[in-house]
């Protein structure tokens, strides 16, 4: 967005919603939304107490470990699944079935198999992060232009080469696209992975400030959430604009 | 080998079945019926007609909220990959809504929509549309110049280069997001009725696990799913019939 | 036959027939791409219902003064004026041949053939009507329901060359249209070419890089410089056709026009 | 080995006793770590799949349904539930016919509200189901609702919220359990030591609280999960502990048979047991070794 | 001069001579896309240290051909023998260029000319003082760090030879390599080419439209029937290179052969 001639950062549109949000607040129309003023001064109360580091460590462990999962499980599948009709066929109705599947449904499922620590936790994140990125990934591979895959091929380039020079590239547009979405979702991810099954990090300072209608707590703590997100989202929006130049003449 | 596809499918379902079956037989945990009991308790639900009462009620707010964020999706979607200004302004809801944790949010969605109908679709509707609009901005920004350079030149309105040049180039994206915000969708329609007010079929799966009865509680979960591919493989069906062309095969064949 | 040759670029203003029928003309454009400047200051007239081609080293600026014709991209500065208006972007009365076919890949050849006559709002049974002529015309009959990327790429480019047909405009931008096709395709479409100049008083624009292509079918020759593009001369072999695409091959005034041109085109490489 | 405690709520008021006996039991030898559920039936589950070793609930059904043999220990609390109202109803019995709100089928609250039809030969209209205390506290603010039945903490919320608009109805006293400690009885047999330090705590504590409420936030160990909890709830421990003691929440003898007998009795009529509660066994539904051991 | 008929494709067998070196030999095969028969047993044989072109309208299966002598398409039937052994995918013996250039578009001319050598575990260092070299040799100095959607499509199409000729192969597959460059440039390219055959002994296949330069070029020309695609005629034009570029065009043998391809071109074409 541009200003007469400046350029305004992505994220400056978050001034306009936080100002609506003071004015809401002040109105107070509920008390569900207090003044993002109270909040934030409650974010800066809570934001050294022990409790809030130690969730904090733990939710970024957590999700740390499940985008790192979703991206490294999740790109080199939906290449193989873009590339191979045999390896599509075979896994493409489990990605639906998973996709589909209600997670709060499959968490008891998982509990059975991995316990109830950071394990599950982490697989839960994972769940939300990985399908977007598949699909899309899968979905950029099929549309790369042939020629390019032959010209690699005929100048003897082995399946990594292949793999790693020119799918990866020819597809990154809507691997960077899936990512961005992926990591989004993932931050829902590890706050339901929390909640749903062991109540610690933010999943539990949630649970706590609803129940006990600390709403300035609880907004202060989607805030930070909110904050992780966009970062990310954002930086891997700059990713995107790095392969602007040739997303659009493939 | 026309069937192939078939069987490769059919294989890999005895597979992952069997190991349900033996799992549950094990047993991995008393919580965790095998593959028969849930069966049985699906086919005891399917001929006393419980589970027929049941999705008629899920999927009202379902159907409503997926179709709502398909449109508005993929409208808003279009919009935002085209007009910076309108990415600058609404692009930070969307990734909010993709980030909040729904099930924090639901006693404000409770707060301001009440128990009813109206909340269940709000909550299909924040679970669907954030995947379906960013995947349909990112696709549209990806779209080749060359075509639309042609389109300009054989006079295309904006609508018809909308419509007849950006819109086929960036479905493919666009599908695999709105696959996954229909089947997000379908969380949502659960999680409503899971955390706003049991009924449906999300009514069946808290009930049976209030009462440990297991085998029924995976039975509703098993029938949300085998629903969820069936609607995603008709999804599919749709993408290749509108964009055929756009299916150029595997790079393996 | 006719040759005028106009040295530079700054003569050429002078040379020009007041009383023909200008169609297109191209007024002092310059282009630049970042560092590389691909046109400087080019004047070019391009008569009415004749046609002119464009020979020019690769990389010297025909697709980008084809494209700046037909409205789709900008000059840094100068003017193309149009049956007397300055060009503001595309316009009905141009159509574009692309180089590197642009062809719809999510759609069949019928639908690519008829996609310009789509985007005017041609109804759907007249204009596939008239799209299965000019794929007959172009020689793809019976592939009117394959995909691009199941065609071979002359296949490709005549999918092209009949979408850009089918439009029926006036004026026709062809940028390398034939450079696909075999010699024997390639004559017939000239030939269909030259009875449109003849019977429809078209005006074309056509960048090839055959010279005897280029004689045989031109009304004038522009030849170009390398980048940054001005027009080095005019040339107007005007009477072979007459004389039968068969017989030219020997005829001695057509090889030397050939060899003058490929003279004055190596003057300057290297 | 670590006892592994299956809490079925985030650490909050309600379980500041319950942390303060586990402080008491940990200075006696007894290491344990808790694990905090989202809801009761994961903490069942996490039982039956033998990941966890004690869980907190009241899981008649499960007990009953599945094979594995689950026992109840002791008593946490009791079913202390308050029917709440617009002002316009002061009494249950103006509820007749009246929609209800409730936290789900076959839950605690379900429970009630069938006991209450049954007791005061009443029946309400519909019901409709809104899980989580607190959002149907959020209901009543928002004025969704007319009638619902809420826990202590979330009753004196929504009093203090909007006081002016809303009645607890009186209703009649209830022995049967809300929480309870439950494990699986093979486990409890090999680990029956652990199992005797945790219930003479708990014992301990619920009896000294029952004499004097504040011995919970003194004993509360300030770095602890309860300590860490924001101030604005910490300040409220004393009031929520001396009106819960004086509402009867607590029972100071853990529950033991009279408990078991009302549970089986409470949870018959609610329709989480199957069949005549005079003909069940105490002895399937809980095991009283420890407790008969601590009260000694 | 010498020129060698065999009227088919069965009689084809006959007349190879045994003493020759074959490079690679095409035996039966046969190619279909669906319905669409692209390749009909199909037998040629490429000498080596020879340059052959194939000639055929479009959509014959050219490229196809080629393709499947790559190793990048399997056929339906028979086999690819080169230097002796079947063909059974790519191999670091043969180079493609691609008609449709197959550049990667997220790398810049240099990075894309090494390519070839990349892949091949080359030292990057080693590999872009190689590729650069190629660079200049196609006249792109001064565009090692442009993009190819920088580049006009003549210069696409030489960043795609240069990569082919960077890695050293002695087979080369050319798929209408100069389809889009000049002719000055073309004519270059075409002497590169010769002094490639004569002082390094590399076997060349050749695709291209262009009779003449076919005629120009060649040790022999495949002349290929429509689809379904066999060998109608085997010609060897063998001495018009000494007679040099320049004098040529007005040589009556040249011209008598050009006449004659073109004759039996036309034959079958309508
Ligand atoms: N989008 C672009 N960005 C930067 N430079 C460009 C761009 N398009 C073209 N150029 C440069 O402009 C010059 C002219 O390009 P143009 O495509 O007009 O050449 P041309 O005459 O059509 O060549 P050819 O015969 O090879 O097609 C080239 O040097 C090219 O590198
Ligand atoms: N992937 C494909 N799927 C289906 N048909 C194909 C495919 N590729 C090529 N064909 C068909 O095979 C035939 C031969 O194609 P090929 O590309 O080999 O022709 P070519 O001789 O190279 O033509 P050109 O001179 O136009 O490049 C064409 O009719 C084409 O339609
Ligand atoms: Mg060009
Ligand atoms: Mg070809």
């Amino acid at each position: 967005m541009w200003i007469r001639g400046y350029k305004l950062p992505a994220m400056s549109s978050l001034l306009v919603w936080g100002l609506l949000w003071e004015v809401v607040g002040q109105l107070g129309m509920t008390f569900f939304i207090p003044p993002l003023s109270d909040v934030f001064v409650t974010l800066f109360e809570i934001i050294g107490t022990p409790a809030f580091l130690k969730a904090l460590s733990e939710t970024a462990q957590a999700f740390c470990a499940g985008v790192f999962f979703s991206v490294a499980i999740g790109i080199p599948v939906g290449i193989l699944m873009g590339r191979s009709r045999l390896l599509d066929e075979l896994l493409l109705p489990w990605v639906n079935i998973f996709v589909s599947a209600p997670l709060t449904a499959l968490v008891p499922v998982l509990m059975v198999l991995f316990g109830f620590g950071m394990k599950s936790i982490i697989i839960t994140t994972t769940l939300f992060g990985i399908w977007i990125i598949i699909l899309n990934t899968r979905a950029g591979v099929r549309q790369i232009n042939r020629s390019l895959v032959e010209m690699a091929t005929s100048f003897g380039a082995s399946p990594m080469d292949a793999f790693l020079k020119v799918y990866f590239w020819a597809a990154l547009p809507e691997i960077l696209g899936g990512v961005r979405i992926g990591v989004i979702r993932a931050v829902k991810g590890v706050i339901i992975g929390q909640l749903l099954i062991s109540i610690v990090g933010f999943g539990a300072l949630f649970e706590l400030y609803a129940s006990n209608f600390l709403m300035s707590h609880f907004w202060a703590v989607l805030i930070v959430l909110f904050t992780l997100a966009f970062s990310i989202s954002e930086f891997l929006g700059y990713l995107e604009k790095k392969v602007a130049y040739y997303a659009a003449s493939r | 080998m026309k069937y192939r596809s078939l069987y490769i499918k059919v294989i890999s379902a005895l597979l992952v079945f069997g190991a349900w079956e033996i799992a549950g037989r094990i047993p991995i945990s008393y919580a965790f019926p095998t593959f028969f009991e849930s069966m049985s308790a699906l086919a005891r639900m399917t001929f006393d007609g419980s589970i027929f009462v049941a999705y008629s009620e899920t999927l009202k707010p379902l159907v409503i909220g997926v179709a709502i964020s398909t449109v508005l999706g993929i409208g808003l979607g279009l919009w935002i990959g085209l007009s910076e200004r309108f990415e600058w302004l609404f692009s930070p809801i969307f990734i909010v809504m993709q980030a909040a944790p729904l099930a924090a949010l639901i006693p404000l969605l409770v707060m301001a929509y009440g128990i009813g109908l109206t909340s269940k679709v709000f909550v299909v509707c924040i679970m669907a549309m954030p995947v379906i609009v960013l995947s349909t901005s990112s696709a549209v920004r990806n779209t080749p110049s060359s075509m639309q350079q042609m389109a300009t030149s054989f006079l295309a309105k904006d609508h018809h280069i909308l419509l007849k040049i950006i819109i086929p180039a960036a479905s493919p994206v666009i599908f695999s997001g709105l696959r996954l915000g229909v089947s997000a969708g379908f969380i949502g329609a659960i999680l409503s009725e899971l955390k706003i007010t049991p009924t449906g079929v999300g009514d069946i799966i808290s009930y049976s696990r209030s009462i440990a009865d297991y085998p029924s509680m995976y039975a509703a979960i098993f029938s949300i799913i085998l629903l969820a591919v069936l609607f995603l493989n008709l999804l599919e069906k749709i993408e290749n019939l509108l964009f055929k062309g756009n299916d150029r095969g595997y790079v393996t064949d | 036959m006719i040759v005028d040759m106009s040295q530079t670029n700054s003569d050429f203003a002078g040379v020009q027939q007041p009383e023909q029928d200008i169609a297109v003309s191209v007024r002092g454009v310059s282009k630049n791409y970042g560092a590389v400047e691909a046109l400087k200051d080019m004047s070019l007239e391009f008569p009415r219902g004749q046609l002119t081609s464009l020979l020019g080293p690769s990389g010297c600026g025909k697709t980008t003064l084809l494209k700046i014709i037909g409205g789709l991209l900008k000059p840094d500065s100068g003017e193309i004026v149009v049956n007397g208006k300055p060009v503001v972007g595309p316009g009905p009365n141009r159509a574009f041949v692309f180089q590197d076919f642009a062809l719809l890949p999510w759609a069949n050849v019928l639908r690519n053939v008829a996609f310009g006559l789509e985007l005017r709002g041609v109804a759907k049974s007249e204009r596939e009507d008239k799209a299965a002529k000019y794929i007959k015309d172009v020689g793809l009959a019976g592939f009117e329901q394959a995909y691009p990327h199941e065609l071979s790429g002359g296949m490709r480019q005549r999918v092209g060359l009949a979408r850009a047909l089918s439009v029926d405009s006036k004026v026709l931008l062809l940028d390398e249209p034939f450079s696909a096709v075999d010699e024997q395709t390639r004559r017939k479409f000239q030939e269909d070419l030259l009875s449109l100049v003849a019977n429809e008083n078209k005006t074309f624009i056509f960048v090839t890089h055959s010279i005897e292509e280029a004689v045989y079918v031109s009304d004038q020759i522009a030849i170009l410089l390398p980048r940054p593009s001005r027009v080095s001369e005019i040339i107007r072999p005007s009477s072979f056709r007459l004389k039968g695409a068969e017989n030219i091959r020997r005829d001695p005034e057509y090889l030397d026009i050939v060899d003058e041109i490929w003279a004055s085109l190596r003057n300057y490489v290297e | 080995d670590t006892l592994k405690i299956a809490l079925a709520e985030t650490p909050s008021d309600e379980l500041a006793a319950f942390f303060v006996a586990l402080d008491r039991a940990k200075a006696n030898g007894l290491d344990y770590e808790w694990t905090a559920f989202s809801d009761e039936e994961l903490a069942v589950q996490a039982i039956l799949s033998g990941q966890m070793d004690i869980g907190f609930g009241t899981p008649y059904s499960a007990m009953q349904r599945s094979k594995a043999p689950i026992r109840i220990i002791f008593q946490l609390s009791k079913l202390k539930f308050f029917p709440v109202a617009v002002e316009e109803y002061t009494d249950l019995s103006q509820l007749d016919g009246q929609p209800i709100m409730l936290h789900s089928r076959g839950g605690g609250t379900d429970s009630i509200a069938n006991v209450i039809e049954d007791r005061m030969s009443m029946s309400f209209g519909d019901r409709s189901y809104v899980p989580g205390s607190s959002n149907r506290v959020v209901a009543m603010l928002a004025g969704q609702a007319d009638a619902t039945i809420l826990d202590l903490s979330n009753k004196n919320k929504i009093i203090a919220e909007a006081g002016d608009r809303f009645n607890v109805l009186p209703m009649f006293d209830v022995d049967a359990s809300d929480e309870a400690l439950f494990a699986n009885l093979d486990w409890i047999k090999d680990n029956s030591e652990q199992v005797d330090i945790l219930v003479e705590a708990l014992v301990s504590v619920w009896q000294d609280m029952a004499e004097d409420p504040t011995v919970i936030s003194r004993e509360t160990n300030p770095d602890g999960p309860i300590g860490q909890l924001p101030a604005e709830i910490l300040a409220e421990l004393d009031g929520f502990y001396t009106e819960a003691v004086a509402g009867g929440l607590y029972d100071p003898n853990g529950g033991g048979r009279i408990a078991a007998k009302a549970d089986l009795d409470w949870y018959a009529a609610a329709g989480q047991l199957d069949g005549n509660p005079e003909e069940m066994n105490i002895e399937d539904f809980w095991y009283l070794a420890p407790l008969d051991a601590a009260m000694k």
